[in-house]
């Protein structure tokens, strides 16, 4: 059995009365893609906020190799390996996309308190963020303002800026969200790729994408977990299917 | 960029008579916009009135608002020292801004003649030989309350003052002069409009009257609160709160008030009385207590310009130290500070027709120099 | 050359040469006024890089603007009147020379906006505008009761300090010190808005969780950079005690956070040269309107409107265009 | 301190804590609506305090002032929110404190222009002046028990303006979602000008019934509008519920410690010093006070992240 990279321990989290997660426990392993899925309101955004260290879990804990990353905010856990991609594009818009790259490997070398030398001539930096950018193909347009760009074009940097993180795990919240099938598919060959590098927590909407590229799939529905297995199994469930995909089976 | 550079005639007199017919140029700083400016108004009138009456022309005035920012008013001072190279500067109301531009322009060799302002530190410590003050060293007004005080026989006074040195001032002045004990003291915020807590404080303190220094809208809200609480205690305080600008907006409240100032309109002499005719006529209002400080200044100037050329400082230093004019205040003398040897007198607040003004009804100190006199060494 | 480096570089040009030109002329008093336009304008260069760069609306800079007035009142009073301000742990006579002076006044105005700061940064939005508001209110009052420095009357000082090497009481001498503290701030600023730091910053304003994301705490950027601001500021307000040879608590009034912040975004928020043309901008409206009425905040009121109104951007705005991104 | 002196500063810092409400009300109302920063609310107060010194000159009737004051700062406000104010809802905070900031300066100035320097006259009408006896023995003045009613009053016609009537619901409507009630086919603009020309009005009526026992002057609107913000924030920006919860505890924590703190360190310095520094301390206390509350609740007691 390949070694647990980020581990969810039955984490629940409520607001007032509702029970937005229940007992969630899931894994992530070394070189898989795990996804999860399931229907608007099933608890994707609250598990996500628990995951990244923007909000704390009432109960039960995160792992991340090994230790316990439960009580550390969103900075802690970017520092300690949790690279994460936002739904709704959450980039610098005013800076280029080259900057934004950077940013990331900044943070990534702990290069931040310099207030002297010119960032963008640091050659390290430089060099870092271009390769992020060569791997999701958008080195042409590097110093182009984010602003202009389109669509897709962010969902891109999104995850560039990850890569620059050099995660030890990918926590990534609907990359496909917009992205046309074209899209879709440039960026399907970028994940594939990247899962060797570090594992993926997948959460999407996109079943193509999710069948296409994940090794397990969770699905979550009303809070809960209600099954985990292979693309085939999840794909056959009786359960799922009632639940999530709303056959008449 | 002058406000109003008001040449009093055609500058071609030049070739008058005597020795100081150089001209002279006064530098007047003075508040003009925003809170406070009825003050700097008045001087201002006051003053003008006595140049456009002295009918001399070879005496320019130029006039710049501070906007009761001290920091406007050193750098209009370094102007018209600078750019307009005034031979004398005067006009500043609030001794916050005396002390920022007095030492200054003293230390380049300028007169400063103060219709108003007069903080201790000017009298004493830091005096200069070049510095006059034509109104009142800070304290005289609260110390001839004190002394009325003690005249009319008050035992226990509850007394207050926004929190700043001229607050401070004050309660000391009064104290210095007053002798009895004291129900409280009480400091206040600078500015503070509401004053119920006070006012309950001294229902219960036993008080058998009132002194409070607060000068402007401050005073206006104490009076009415005072007024409408109850207490009927008699109160006592400086003509600031009482003067004609702001006692109609006083009204009734203040009515009966004793208060205790060097002028008031109704001085018997000759050139009084020709101010305040000649101010109304020209102006339309009656003259305040800032307006008659503005015109003696004037006077006092014109006097020394008579005497001696300002460009031999010695000179016209010793016409200024004369002060040989008729002070609407009667007799005037500086001390050897440079600051008035004067009467202060107890004023009462009465209703003539429709406007609340004063009536002199006794002197509470004769020739009163002040207390720091003997500090100062020129 | 882009535009804005073009307006940048005539300003710097104006700023060498009109000075000269008017003491040459003798009108003296025009020096003075620049001098006036050169300090406001460091204060401002330092709010802009707090409120620019990393969009953090103070409205309490007048705190260390009056703080580092209060540096130079206290060192130069103590030295005038022979009461050293220390007798332990060592002897300190307090100063008159200006390079002691500012680097009193940068460390304790960086240790202001450092305990601000830790407070106020933990708020955003109106309220962070309101509570530094606050902070420069309790200062402001506290100056005013504060018997020890002159409470409201202020502290004056006979003569102004003294530079090595120069006779600061020439206006044009004293103007070239104050310019090259200005270029020299402008040059430091313009730095950081480069560095990763000021990557990190701008960041910080724009999106916050991007940056939470990458793994850079936005709260110690934000920080950082007021406290950066504060210490810039507050040198400014020595100097501008200087060029008064006066200070007093107006200098820690909301009305002058006010108008440092109107400064900033007269000329152009974010701008590295908007302060400068901002100040400059408002002191000769001050000057010329000033001499036109005595009801000119009226008009002062207008034009302000009008800036906010119709020329988004302010004057650098409306000289160079918008700001582009570039790297 | 005998204990009829403390019910009667406990009068006293509610009196001052309702005054402050009637000035805070409008503009956590304007704030919560628009999201709008309005440093011109001073200005408003003004305006009202103005309006009824002018009409009570001229008709001898404080009722008749009160109406002006209503009228002519609503009027201003509605003017000043169709000219300039309308075009800063969508801009940053910034764009808003600057404007509003030149509008100060137009109004002050412009009063000055229109009345002089001096300060005006208003008074408490015959039938409110002098104090009133209370059960206790403690003399309280009349115009301030009234002052307490109508602040009381207004707040609880502000609830139940926003809890039950259209217009409140709108209102609300209009704070969840700006698009939506457009969408409803509800005239925003016409909405938003109402709401601006209400807390004006309210602005106008605190100037004129406080100026009544203060002084009517240019420049008596910003120090309130700096102790306006104080509330707002301390309640949190845009509850009605906040600012009067707020304003009742600036009121309170100012009279007290007026009171108290020059006590306090009289027992351990002597008077005159304890005096002033217990004055300095009370004049920062009400900003503490602030910088506390925001500390632990960074937007305020009833306020939404």
């Amino acid at each position: 059995m390949t070694e647990v990279v980020l581990g969810i321990n039955g984490i629940s989290k409520a607001y007032g009365a509702l029970q937005a997660n229940n007992d969630i426990t899931l894994d992530l392993r070394a070189g898989e893609i795990h996804a999860l899925i399931g229907p608007n309101g099933a608890g994707k955004s609250t598990f996500i906020k628990q995951v990244s260290g923007a909000e704390q879990p009432d109960q039960g804990a995160v792992t991340l190799l090994g230790d316990d990353i439960t009580p550390l905010g969103a900075v802690a856990r970017a520092q300690k390996g949790l690279g994460r991609t936002f739904q709704i594009s959450s980039l610098a818009m005013e800076y280029t996309v080259l900057q934004n790259v950077v940013l990331g490997a900044m943070g990534r070398r702990g290069r931040v308190m310099r207030f002297f030398a010119p960032v963008l001539k640091d050659a390290a930096l430089l060099n870092a963020a271009m390769r992020a950018l060569e791997r999701v193909g958008l080195q042409d347009v590097a110093h182009v303002e984010t602003a202009v760009l389109s669509h897709g074009q962010r969902r891109q940097l999104e995850v560039a800026v990850a890569l620059t993180l050099e995660p030890k795990v990918f926590l990534m919240d609907e990359p496909m969200a917009g992205l046309g099938a074209e899209g879709s598919q440039d960026l399907i060959r970028v994940l594939d790729a990247l899962r060797h590098e570090a594992p993926i927590l997948l959460v999407e909407h996109d079943m193509d994408a999710v069948f296409a590229l994940a090794d397990r799939i969770s699905v979550l529905v009303y809070g809960q977990i209600i099954a985990t297995g292979a693309p085939e199994d999840i794909r056959h469930n009786a359960d799922v299917r009632t639940a999530y995909l709303g056959d008449d089976a | 960029m002058k406000l109003k550079s008001i040449a009093l005639a055609a500058a071609m007199s030049a070739l008058a008579i005597g020795a100081h017919a150089e001209g002279l140029k006064v530098g007047m700083i003075t508040t003009l916009s925003g809170g406070g400016a009825g003050l700097g108004i008045d001087v201002r009138d006051g003053f003008m009135l006595a140049m456009k009456q002295s009918g001399r022309d070879d005496i320019e005035v130029v006039i710049e608002d501070d906007q009761r920012k001290p920091d406007i008013a050193v750098q209009l001072a370094d102007k018209m020292i600078q750019s307009e190279k005034v031979d004398v500067l005067t006009g500043i109301i609030w001794s916050n801004l005396a002390m920022a531009v007095v030492p200054a322009a003293t230390a380049q060799n300028k007169f400063y003649l103060s219709p108003n302002a007069g903080p201790s530190a000017l009298a004493g410590k830091r005096c200069h030989k070049n510095y006059f003050n034509v109104a009142w060293q800070n304290d005289n007004l609260h110390e001839a309350a004190g002394a009325y005080a003690k005249g009319a026989g008050y035992k226990n006074t509850f007394i207050l003052a926004p929190n700043y040195p001229a607050g401070k001032d004050a309660l000391t002045g009064y104290k210095r002069m007053y002798g009895g004990d004291l129900a409280g003291e009480t400091y206040t915020k600078l500015g503070q409009t509401d004053y119920a807590a006070e006012i309950a404080q001294i229902r219960a303190s036993g008080a058998d009257s009132v002194f409070f220094f607060l000068p402007g809208g401050m005073g206006i809200a104490f009076l009415k609160q005072y007024a409408d609480s109850g207490v009927d205690l008699p109160v006592v305080g400086p003509a600031f709160s009482f003067d004609q600008g702001i006692l109609q907006a006083v009204g009734e409240a203040a009515l009966g008030v004793i208060n205790t100032s060097q002028w008031n309109k109704d001085i018997d002499n000759a050139a009084n009385s020709a101010f305040v005719d000649s101010f109304q006529a020209e102006y339309g209002r009656l003259p305040s207590l800032y307006a008659s400080q503005g015109f003696d200044t004037a006077n006092l100037l014109i006097s020394a310009a008579g005497k001696a050329d300002v460009k031999d400082q010695d000179a016209f230093r010793a016409a200024l130290e004369a002060a040989e004019f008729d002070s609407v205040r009667g007799d005037f003398a500086f001390g050897p500070n440079h600051h008035p040897v004067q009467n202060i007198y107890v004023r009462e607040v009465i209703k003539e027709g429709d406007v609340y003004t004063n009536k002199i009804v006794g002197t509470a100190l004769e020739n009163h120099a002040d207390a720091y006199a003997g500090d100062c060494k020129m | 050359m882009r535009r804005e480096t073009f307006v940048n570089i005539a300003a710097l040009a104006a700023l060498f040469v009109l000075p000269v030109w008017a003491n040459a002329t003798g009108e003296t008093y025009w020096v003075t006024l620049t001098t006036k336009v050169v300090i406001l304008a460091i204060a401002g260069v330092g709010l802009n890089l707090a409120l620019g760069l990393g969009g953090l609306v103070s409205f309490g800079h007048a705190a260390f603007f009056g703080v580092g007035g209060y540096v130079m009142g206290i060192l130069a009073s103590h030295l005038q009147d022979y009461v050293p301000l220390l007798t332990w742990p060592f002897l300190f006579e307090g100063s008159n020379q200006m390079p002691v002076i500012w680097l009193v006044a940068l460390v304790f105005g960086a240790l202001t906006a450092l305990s601000i700061g830790l407070l106020s940064l933990r708020t955003s939005g109106v309220y962070f505008i309101m509570i530094t508001l606050a902070f420069g209110q309790m200062l402001f009052y506290f100056a005013i009761s504060w018997p020890a420095y002159g409470g409201e009357d202020g502290l004056s000082i006979y003569v102004r300090n003294e530079f090595p090497g120069l006779n600061t009481l020439v206006p044009i001498e004293f103007y070239g010190l104050c310019l090259t503290v200005l270029v020299a701030v402008l040059f430091l600023v313009w730095r950081i808005s480069l560095s990763s730091f000021g990557l990190a910053l701008g960041a910080a304003r724009q999106n916050a969780e991007r940056l939470q994301a990458v793994g850079i705490e936005p709260f110690r950027i934000r920080l950082t950079a007021f406290v950066i601001s504060g210490a810039i500021t507050a040198l400014a307000g020595a100097m501008y005690a200087d060029l008064n040879r006066f200070v007093s608590p107006n200098m820690f009034s909301w009305q002058t956070s006010g108008e440092i912040m109107v400064f900033v975004i007269l000329g152009g928020v974010g701008r590295l040269f908007g302060p400068v043309l901002g100040a400059a901008l408002f002191i000769l409206m001050e000057h010329i309107l000033g001499g036109m009425s005595e009801f000119w905040h009226i008009y002062l009121g207008f034009v302000l409107l009008g800036v906010v109104l119709f020329a988004r951007g302010g004057l650098m705005g409306l000289l160079a265009g918008r700001e582009v991104s570039h790297d | 301190m005998p204990t009829y002196l403390i019910v009667e500063q406990l009068l006293n810092g509610l009196q001052f804590g309702v005054m402050l409400f009637l000035s805070a009300a409008g503009l956590t109302l304007i704030f919560g609506v628009m999201g709008l920063i309005n440093l011109a609310h001073g200005s408003l107060y003004m305006i009202g305090a103005f309006a009824a010194a002018a009409v009570a000159g001229a008709t001898g009737s404080f009722v008749m002032a009160l109406a002006a004051s209503l009228a002519a700062a609503a009027a201003a406000g509605a003017l000043v929110e169709i000219l300039v104010i309308r075009r800063l809802y969508d801009r940053d905070h910034l764009d808003q404190v600057l404007a509003t900031f030149a509008l100060i300066l137009i109004f002050s100035e412009g009063t000055r222009w229109m009345f002089g320097s001096f300060p005006l006259f208003l008074d408490v009408p015959s039938y409110l002046s002098g104090p009133v006896t209370l059960p206790g023995g403690i003399q309280y003045p009349l115009y301030r028990l009234t002052i307490i009613g109508i602040g009381l009053a207004i707040a609880a016609g502000l609830f139940l303006l926003i809890a039950r009537t259209r217009i409140g619901i709108r209102i609300r409507a209009g704070e969840a979602d700006r698009e939506m009630i457009a969408a409803l086919g509800v005239d925003i603009s016409k909405l938003y000008t109402l709401v601006f020309a209400l807390g004006a009005a309210l602005a106008g009526l605190s100037g004129a019934l406080v100026g009544a026992i203060q002084s009517v002057q240019v420049g008596m609107g910003e120090p309130v509008l700096i102790l306006a913000f104080v509330v707002i924030v301390i309640g949190g920006i845009g509850s009605i519920k906040g600012a009067l919860v707020g304003s009742l505890l600036v009121g309170l924590t100012d009279t007290f410690g007026r009171i108290l703190l020059p006590v306090a360190f009289g027992t351990f310095m002597e008077p005159s010093a304890a005096n002033s520094v217990g004055a300095a301390l009370a004049s920062m206390s009400i900003y503490l006070l602030m910088a506390v509350v925001l500390i632990v609740r960074p937007t305020g007691l009833y306020g939404r992240a």
